[in-house]
Parts: structure tokens; C-alpha cells; sequence
């Protein structure tokens, strides 16, 4: 399926749309479909809204935020989620404010069908005031002293489509990533449908002589699409690293908001989709990004003889 | 026990398996233990249902095994599988987290609400006989959007009106308790005398089908409930040559299960 | 350290010892120097108690017994479990009924040092009128309906000791398993203190070539103990296959007080360690479990150049 | 800041990240984000921790990293790692399972118990500035032993007596909720101008410590609180030469962080 395809099918206006990748194997691509597309009224689930998020919101498709980190890396600010939370400029956003492991518990809970996920976070914190979803639970065992124990608890986050980047997968969707894994496949399972965009493609021989590197197996994936260096700012272990550079350009980029519309017209509107996107930036960029070899040494899967 | 000269040359691990596995036509994901639901569902993916990944409770999903697997954890079934997952992955995510369609089930004692008991014959806390336990067998009940259980032994011991101990409860008695479990529990039973079949809470097993020569009042006689049967009760079509070739050929050309 | 060091370092009378591995990797050697070793009033912990399981009860070292099936696997059953559990022969044996996801999320609640876990499991069985660790918690929201909703919980288990078999390890204990994978690392991190037993120690460059791979870290792992061949009958993917002769032999040895009597005198108490339980074994035999080769195919952990 | 002619030639980020190595001093496990936590982290293992295991929120556990990671999910972090796990794994087992000895923080604001704020200069609802929010730093606090925070910024405006949001509770705070952390919370605030201790649950950070040519009461003048002060305040030891090249030298040779 085309990225383009798989926008199109699976994110409608008014979704909820999770997008993971922990710094390494962000879905930028997809996002960048998502502006072209030009969806609106999404509610966004992101652990770290970081670039693709500031794109997204500035491009108009976002009205609500569910993150525990909102800021560019640690290379700056995101200026255009900053003047939708600080000004209402152009509009306000709603913003769920949860702690990273707050986050992944509620994709936890999701994936397993769960009505909440109990978590030793919270306890003293300002966010249960401004954030309904925290709340408490006396556990039925009495606690350590023999008193009742209470635990914060959330509930779980169930999107109509999560989207992430891996590095392969076979035709069927049997997704293998490597390096940080983050919360992907927790992502993917609590999602009603899944759209799995990879660097490429692989022989089924490939994906099944390492089985347990198969962190989402196809029965949970609902299209597989193949888009090269779709991570971009972001890295993919083994294909191409991190662009540090727009990291740090993207706080003056989005500080402007003439800039940033400019940004957006040149290369999201402006490129008919990621290919286009790629080769703009040049084999000589592409070189700047290119990584060495360190290659796993191999595991014997093997059966019995005979 | 079938006495049909149709099927006088198939045994009844064939029969069953063969039975079986037509009720998997069109579903998507089983999840399975070793023994007759591994031949129902091999046979299935070379039939009717080509689509069909079969998930093992190891965490073994899509596997493509070169040799008929002994046990749900034989190596042949991790080598060249399209993905091994952990437990808490497979059981939290995959199973209760609702995708598998069918879930494969066997049992000591069964009654007519589809409950299950494999923990004990006799009194749980001073037991007669004391059976392996649940396994995952409640998580499958719990959480497939349905279950076939295949029973060798067809007679008012096993088909009893009221469990020893019910180890795992299909959806009536949960939704009695005040929960939501995803699926409708046991929708097919399948015996040598033939196949009970129930059509999702609050209704009972009910003789749908009997195998050639078998009668009605044989398989009420050994069901140990006042067994409901339908209006029209269907002969089971006798395994086929092409089922019965593939079966002995490919699916289980060592006999392992095929006793 | 050796297996002898090992369990008498870190496995007392009285103890709960979690043992796990299912079907794969059971750290049978470790079962068995517990026997040579003599420790009694064990609480064991394990999924499957298998025939393992049933060794330790006919040596006297198990009073109590926490699993979710008690069988030998689909070879038979259990003699002495059978004896202790239906005759309390030659004596009782206290044992809490689970099922299998009821032992993984007792892990997971012992793993994340959490108060219970949820799970959806259990309504209308009766297992929770014989097992007061199934309990139910109200959701602080709203089920589909609306309406409040209830879900069981399970008691975190947090053992002693856990031991674990797995392929490899380096020195200082890094944990790489492949093939099933099971419920160990959960294992490992519930317990107080852990025992890591592998096939083979080895050098850190293997494991670091693949950090995806390292099932457990070494903060988490208190000993390492090299002991080759250690899972058997269970099998070890890529080293030796499942000993199912010895599967189906169990149920007569174990169904026969003497017979079962006997063996432990012969393998058990009668071998030295698990290095002269090989040899006694012999080659010839260890031939017949060999196993081909089926090597994965390598990934690129390849970082930016220069 | 420091005028003492010990330490003219020593940047601001090394200071911090000499003395905030030596207080790491035979642990086993540090929490660490990028930056000044990861020199610190890096020069402890070099010095006074050679068995110090650096986990990064990222799931990266024993990294052996060729360069000086930029973030902290750098590649060069997971080449040669000993392990990288999922993030439930790495917050649930390891963070919230209560192996981490000392965890790294940083905040916009604390206050005299150790309580951060990251989220919001202003309201929560309309704030004068968003700052990033929590990230992980909540259940760094609740679960490490002890936490470290380093501050290049030592001004009333950002040790304060009442912090704008409380995003990131101290343990007193939970436990006037009835909760019961696991650590103490923050035991160390290292500053430009001294470092600030704390006890445990109950205790308020108390200066115990200035850098060579600061006073008393410079700190007190810079804390937006009245600040408790230890009997004996000591004098920070500078910098020693074997510390900076390592850090120079070896662990930071590009000057990533040492600006």
C-alpha cells in the first residue's frame, strides 16, 4: 500500500491517531501525508510531541494533544504548540498532560483490554488537578504495613489507528525493529487498526530466520508500507542517523510563524510525498547521514535433525 | 463407535480432526494446543482457511513447522516462525487484548453451558483424581470470540449436568458474576458421536449433528444432561478421500497424533 | 559460580523459589542440586510444574506449591504429585491453583513492584473460592455501558529467589535468550535476588553485538552459573532438543514410589554435579538430541560514520 | 559566578559535572539524561564508579558509546549496548521495580523540599510559558533511591518558595497523600553557586556546601526561600587536573556539552 493509500483508508477527520517512535523511528512521513491530506479535528497520542507534532498542529489537522513531553528534543522549543497552549494563536489546543510511564500504561492497558493500569506515579503531583484520567484505586491486599493501599491508576488509550515506522516487514506485516524499541508494539496492539511503515520490505525467509526479532506480528497489522528514510529528522538504526542540524534549526523555524507556513509550503506541500521529500534533500545530504556497519552475530534457531 | 462403512477405515483422531477443522473455515487466527486442534488447524490451513495463523500458547505465532510439532513448545515450531513472543505479550496482547477468533479447548468434564473442569475429580481440596489445571484455558474461554472443544470420550461421566469444579467458566456464568467477557465461550463441541453446537449466552448446547449410524437417543443416552437437540438434526459428511489424503500425507505423514 | 555455590548461596529452607521456563529452557539442574543439597519447606513458584517439579516433591524439598498446571506436559502425569495432592502420601502438600496469565501478571505485578495486577480472567470460575489471591477491584471508570465496572486482580509475587536457564550470558550477567522466551525476564525482576543458568558464558562482544537480544540485563542478575546441558529433558533452541522419551517415561517412573525412588538415587543423589549427570548420559545419547543449524540472518546496530 | 582564581579556567558545565561525578561515588545504577548528567555519569565511571551501569529513559541499559551521545537516544548509545529494552520494560521492571540507585533531574523550578516543576511558568490552564512537562521525571523521583538535580541556574525565581505547578512530587508530598514512595527523594542540588543536601522524607534541602569565593549568603540571597544552612558549611574542592582532562580528554573530546 502507498502511504498515500494508507492515510487515506485509515486516518479520517476527527480520529484519535497515536504516533510512535521514541526519538529513534519517528513516523514523520506519515504525518507529513496526514498534513497534505489535510485532516482535521484529530486527536493526537504521542508520548513525545516533538517536530511532527509541531508540523501537524501548525498545519491545522490537530485540536486535541495527548503527551508527557511536549518540547523539541533537547535542542529547543516547539514554537508552534507553544502559541496554541500559551495564546489560543491561531487556536487553542486541548492538551492531556500525562508523565512518560503514564503514557505507556495507558497504551498497556489498552493492548490488553484492561479498564486501567495501575502505576507508582502521581502521588503529590499537581497533574491528578488539571487531568481527569489520573485517579486511585484501594488495592483488595492490604499494603506492606497491613493498612489499604491506594495506587494511582489510568485508563487505557485506544486509537482508531496508530502508526508507526520500523526498520522491516514481510508482505503480511510481521514488523521487525531493532535498537530502541520504545512502545511501538504496545501502540499497535491498543489500536483499533495499525498502519506499519517500514525502510523496507523484506523476503518472508528474512523476517522468519529471526523470529524473535518480530516485535509485531501480522495478525495485528492492518498495511505495511514501504517508505525509505520516512523517519527523517529522526534516525533508523543501521539505515541513516539522526539529523541533529534540523533539530536545532526547527526552534527558529517554528518560533516564526511565517517561517514555519513557508517550511511546510516548500517541503510538505511541496513535495507530492516522501520520495519527492527525499530525493529534494540530495544524495550528498543523505551521505552526511550515513551510518557503518556493526552487525549482529547470528543465534542458531535450529530443530532437531532428521 | 461409527460404524458407517463410509468411514469404517478412519480412525477417530481422524474424524475428529477432519470435523474439526471444517469449522475453521474463513477465521483468521486459532489459538491452539498440540494434538487434534494442531491437526484441525493444519489441515484448515491447507483447505479452508489458507489465511489461517495458528497461535500457540509459547508465544509461537505463524508458525511454519517442518516436522508435525509433540509438543506446543517444539523447536520445529520456533524455526522459521514469523514471530515468538513473550508470554506476558502473548497472553496480554494477543489474547485478551481480543485477537484470536478461536480458541481450541479440551476438558475432563463439560456441562451444558460449555463450562469447563480440568482441575480435579472430586472435591478440589481433597481430590479424587487431581487434573493438570487451567493452563490458559481460562484466558482462551475468557477472551476468544469463540471456542471449539474437541472431546474424545462422549459419555455422561465427561458430559455431566454438574461439574466437579468449574476451572473455567464460559461467558454465563461470568456475565452471572457481573463482567463482560469478550466472546460468546464454547460454540462447537465435537465428539465421536457427533457435534453440539450453541449459539452465544444464555443458550444451551445443542445436538446439531450426529456422524453416520449414530442416532439421537445414542447421544442423548450418553450425555448426562436432558440434552437439547435441534429440529434438524444433520448427518456429518464422512471425511473426504482429498481430507483424508492430506491429512495422512502432509499434515501428519509420522502418525504422531494419528493413533 | 557454580551451580553448588549458587543454590547454597542463595536458596535456603524455607525459601520461595521461583522456577521458570516453559517447555523451553527449564532449569532442571537447578532443581536438581536444590535435592542433592537437601533443602526443605520450599514455597515453589513455576507455571508449569512439570517433572521437575514432581523430582523436588519426592525429595522432600517442596511444602507448598503456586502454578497453573500440574501435569507433564501432554506425556502423563505427575506420580508423586498426584500422591501428595490426592493422599497427602507421604505428605501434604499446600497448593494455590492460578492460571497461566494469573502467573504471568502475579510476575508482572512482582516486576513493577505494583499491589496487583488486572486481569480478565476469572469471572464465574471457581477457582477464586479456593484461592483468596483472586480478588476483584472496581474500576474508578466508567465500563462501556457506563456503568461501574469490576475487574479481578492477582498479588504481586516477589520470590526469594528466581532461577532462570537461558542459552548465554556474559560475565557479568547480561541474558540472552531466543526461541521462547517465556514469562523469564519477568521472572527474574520480580524476585529478590536471581539466578542466571546458561548454556555457555560468553564474551562480551557477542552480547553487545546484539543488545535486543539481552532478555535481561545484569543489574538484575545476582549469579551466573555455566552448566551445559542444564535444561534437560527440556530442550535448549540451537543447543539440544526436548528429551520426549524421557517425557513419556516419567509417568511410569513417577506413577511407581520406588521406581521414582530409584532414579533419584541414580541421577540425582548418585551423580556428583550436572557435568557427571551428562556424562552419565553419554555421548551417544546426547547425539540423538542434537540439533541442525538455522542461523538468523544479522542486522546492522551500525552509528553514524567518523 | 566563581571569581576564586582556583577556577577561572573551568567552564560552568564542568564544574557541575566534576562535583556531581564525585557524588556518585560506589553506586551501581544512575538514572541519567543527556547532558550534564551524562558527563557526570561518564567521568564517575572513569573515577570514583568504575562499575557504574548508566540507564537511559530511552530503554538503553550499559551503553559503551564510541562518541559522547547528542540525545538520549543517540545510536551511538545502542551499538555495543549490553541490553536495550522496550520502554514498559525499562520504566515498569527496571525504574518502577527499584533498581536505580540515583536518578538525574533537572527542573525550570524547585522548591525546598525537592519538589520540580517542568510544565508551566504561570497558570496550568493559560500559562505564561509551556515548558516540556514531565517526561519521565515523575517516576524518576517516585522510584529511584535518591536524585540528583543539577541547576545551572541558581536565582530566586528558580528555587522558589512555591513552585508555579508541582509536575514532579517529592516523596513528602506522596506521603501526605498516604502514598509510600520508594526513595527519598532529592538528596543533592548542584549549583553554580554551592550544593544543597537533603535527608530524607520530612527533611528540607539545607546548603552544605559552597564553590571556593562564594558566601552564605550570596546562596541565601539567590534561594527564593529562607535557606536552612548547615553548621559547618564546606568549601567545594575545585576541579582537580586529573578530573578535567578526563573529562576533556576523554569523555567530551568534541566539547558536545562542555560549551
Amino acid at each position: 500500500m502507498t502511504m498515500r493509500e494508507a492515510v487515506s483508508s485509515f486516518v479520517h477527520d476527527g480520529d484519535t491517531v497515536s504516533l510512535e517512535g521514541f526519538t529513534h523511528l519517528i513516523p514523520t512521513a506519515a504525518g507529513h501525508e496526514i498534513i497534505r491530506q489535510g485532516r482535521r479535528g484529530l486527536t493526537v497520542v504521542r508520548m513525545t510531541a516533538d517536530i511532527v507534532v509541531d508540523q501537524m498542529l501548525a498545519a491545522g489537522c490537530v485540536s486535541r494533544l495527548v503527551s508527557s513531553f511536549v518540547g523539541n528534543s533537547s535542542a529547543g522549543s516547539l514554537g508552534e504548540l507553544r502559541r496554541r497552549v500559551e495564546k489560543a494563536d491561531p487556536e487553542p489546543l486541548i492538551f492531556e498532560e500525562y508523565s512518560h510511564y503514564g503514557m505507556i500504561c495507558r497504551y498497556l492497558a489498552g493492548a490488553q483490554r484492561l479498564p486501567f493500569y495501575p502505576l507508582r506515579s502521581y502521588g503529590g503531583s499537581d497533574l491528578p488537578s488539571v487531568n481527569d484520567g489520573l485517579r486511585k484505586v484501594t488495592s483488595p491486599f492490604p499494603g506492606p504495613d497491613g493498612e489499604p493501599e491506594q495506587v494511582y491508576v489510568v485508563p487505557p488509550v485506544n486509537p482508531d489507528v496508530t502508526i508507526i515506522h520500523a526498520q522491516r516487514a514481510d508482505r503480511s506485516g510481521n514488523t521487525q525493529i531493532w535498537g530502541l524499541t520504545g512502545v511501538q508494539a504496545e501502540a499497535v496492539y491498543a489500536a483499533d487498526k495499525a498502519v506499519v511503515v517500514v525502510e523496507e520490505i523484506v523476503e518472508d525467509e528474512v523476517v522468519r530466520s529471526d523470529p524473535n526479532r518480530t516485535v509485531i506480528p501480522s495478525h495485528a497489522v492492518d498495511a505495511v508500507v514501504a517508505c525509505p528514510r520516512g523517519a527523517h529528522p529522526s534516525f533508523a538504526q543501521g539505515y541513516y542517523d539522526r539529523d541533529n542540524a534540523f533539530y536545532r534549526a526547527w526552534s527558529g523555524i517554528s518560533k516564526d510563524p511565517d517561517r514555519l507556513r513557508d517550511w511546510l509550503k516548500e517541503w510538505v506541500y511541496g513535495t507530492a510525498d516522501h520520495a519527492e521529500y527525499v530525493s529534494k534533500l540530495g544524495e550528498e545530504f543523505w551521505d552526511s547521514l550515513a551510518v557503518g556497519e556493526a552487525m549482529s552475530l547470528p543465534v542458531n534457531y535450529g530443530r532437531r535433525l532428521g | 463407535m461409527t460404524d458407517s462403512t463410509t468411514t469404517t477405515d478412519v480412525t477417530s483422531s481422524e474424524l475428529l480432526a477432519v470435523v474439526a477443522s471444517r469449522e475453521l473455515a474463513a477465521r483468521r487466527t486459532v489459538f491452539a494446543g498440540i494434538g487434534l486442534p494442531t491437526l484441525a488447524a493444519s489441515l484448515a490451513h491447507l483447505t479452508v482457511a489458507p489465511q489461517l495463523e495458528i497461535v500457540y500458547e509459547s508465544g509461537v505465532c505463524g508458525a511454519h513447522p517442518s516436522h508435525l510439532p509433540e509438543t506446543i513448545a517444539d523447536a520445529v515450531l520456533i524455526t522459521g516462525a514469523e514471530a515468538v513472543l513473550s508470554m506476558p505479550a502473548l497472553f496480554g496482547y494477543v489474547l485478551q487484548g481480543g485477537h484470536i477468533d478461536v480458541g481450541f479447548l479440551g476438558a475432563a468434564q463439560i456441562d451444558k453451558w460449555g463450562n469447563l473442569n480440568t482441575s480435579v475429580i472430586g472435591d478440589w481440596d481433597a481430590p479424587k483424581v487431581r487434573l493438570p489445571g487451567s493452563g490458559g484455558a481460562i484466558e482462551v474461554m475468557a477472551n476468544s470470540r469463540e471456542v471449539f472443544v474437541v472431546m474424545r470420550r462422549h459419555d455422561p461421566r465427561s458430559f455431566t449436568e454438574k461439574l466437579d469444579f468449574c476451572t473455567t467458566p464460559g461467558p454465563d456464568r461470568a456475565v452471572e458474576e457481573g463482567l463482560r467477557p469478550l466472546g460468546t465461550g464454547v460454540t462447537r463441541v465435537i465428539t465421536e458421536l457427533g457435534i453440539l453446537a450453541r449459539a452465544g449466552v444464555g443458550e444451551e448446547l445443542t445436538l446439531v449433528a450426529v456422524h453416520p449410524g449414530v442416532t439421537v437417543d445414542q447421544v442423548r443416552e450418553n450425555t448426562g444432561w436432558d440434552l437439547a437437540v435441534a429440529d434438524t438434526v444433520e448427518t456429518v459428511r464422512p471425511p473426504g478421500a482429498d481430507e483424508l489424503r492430506l491429512l495422512r500425507e502432509d499434515v501428519d505423514p509420522d502418525r504422531v497424533y494419528l493413533r
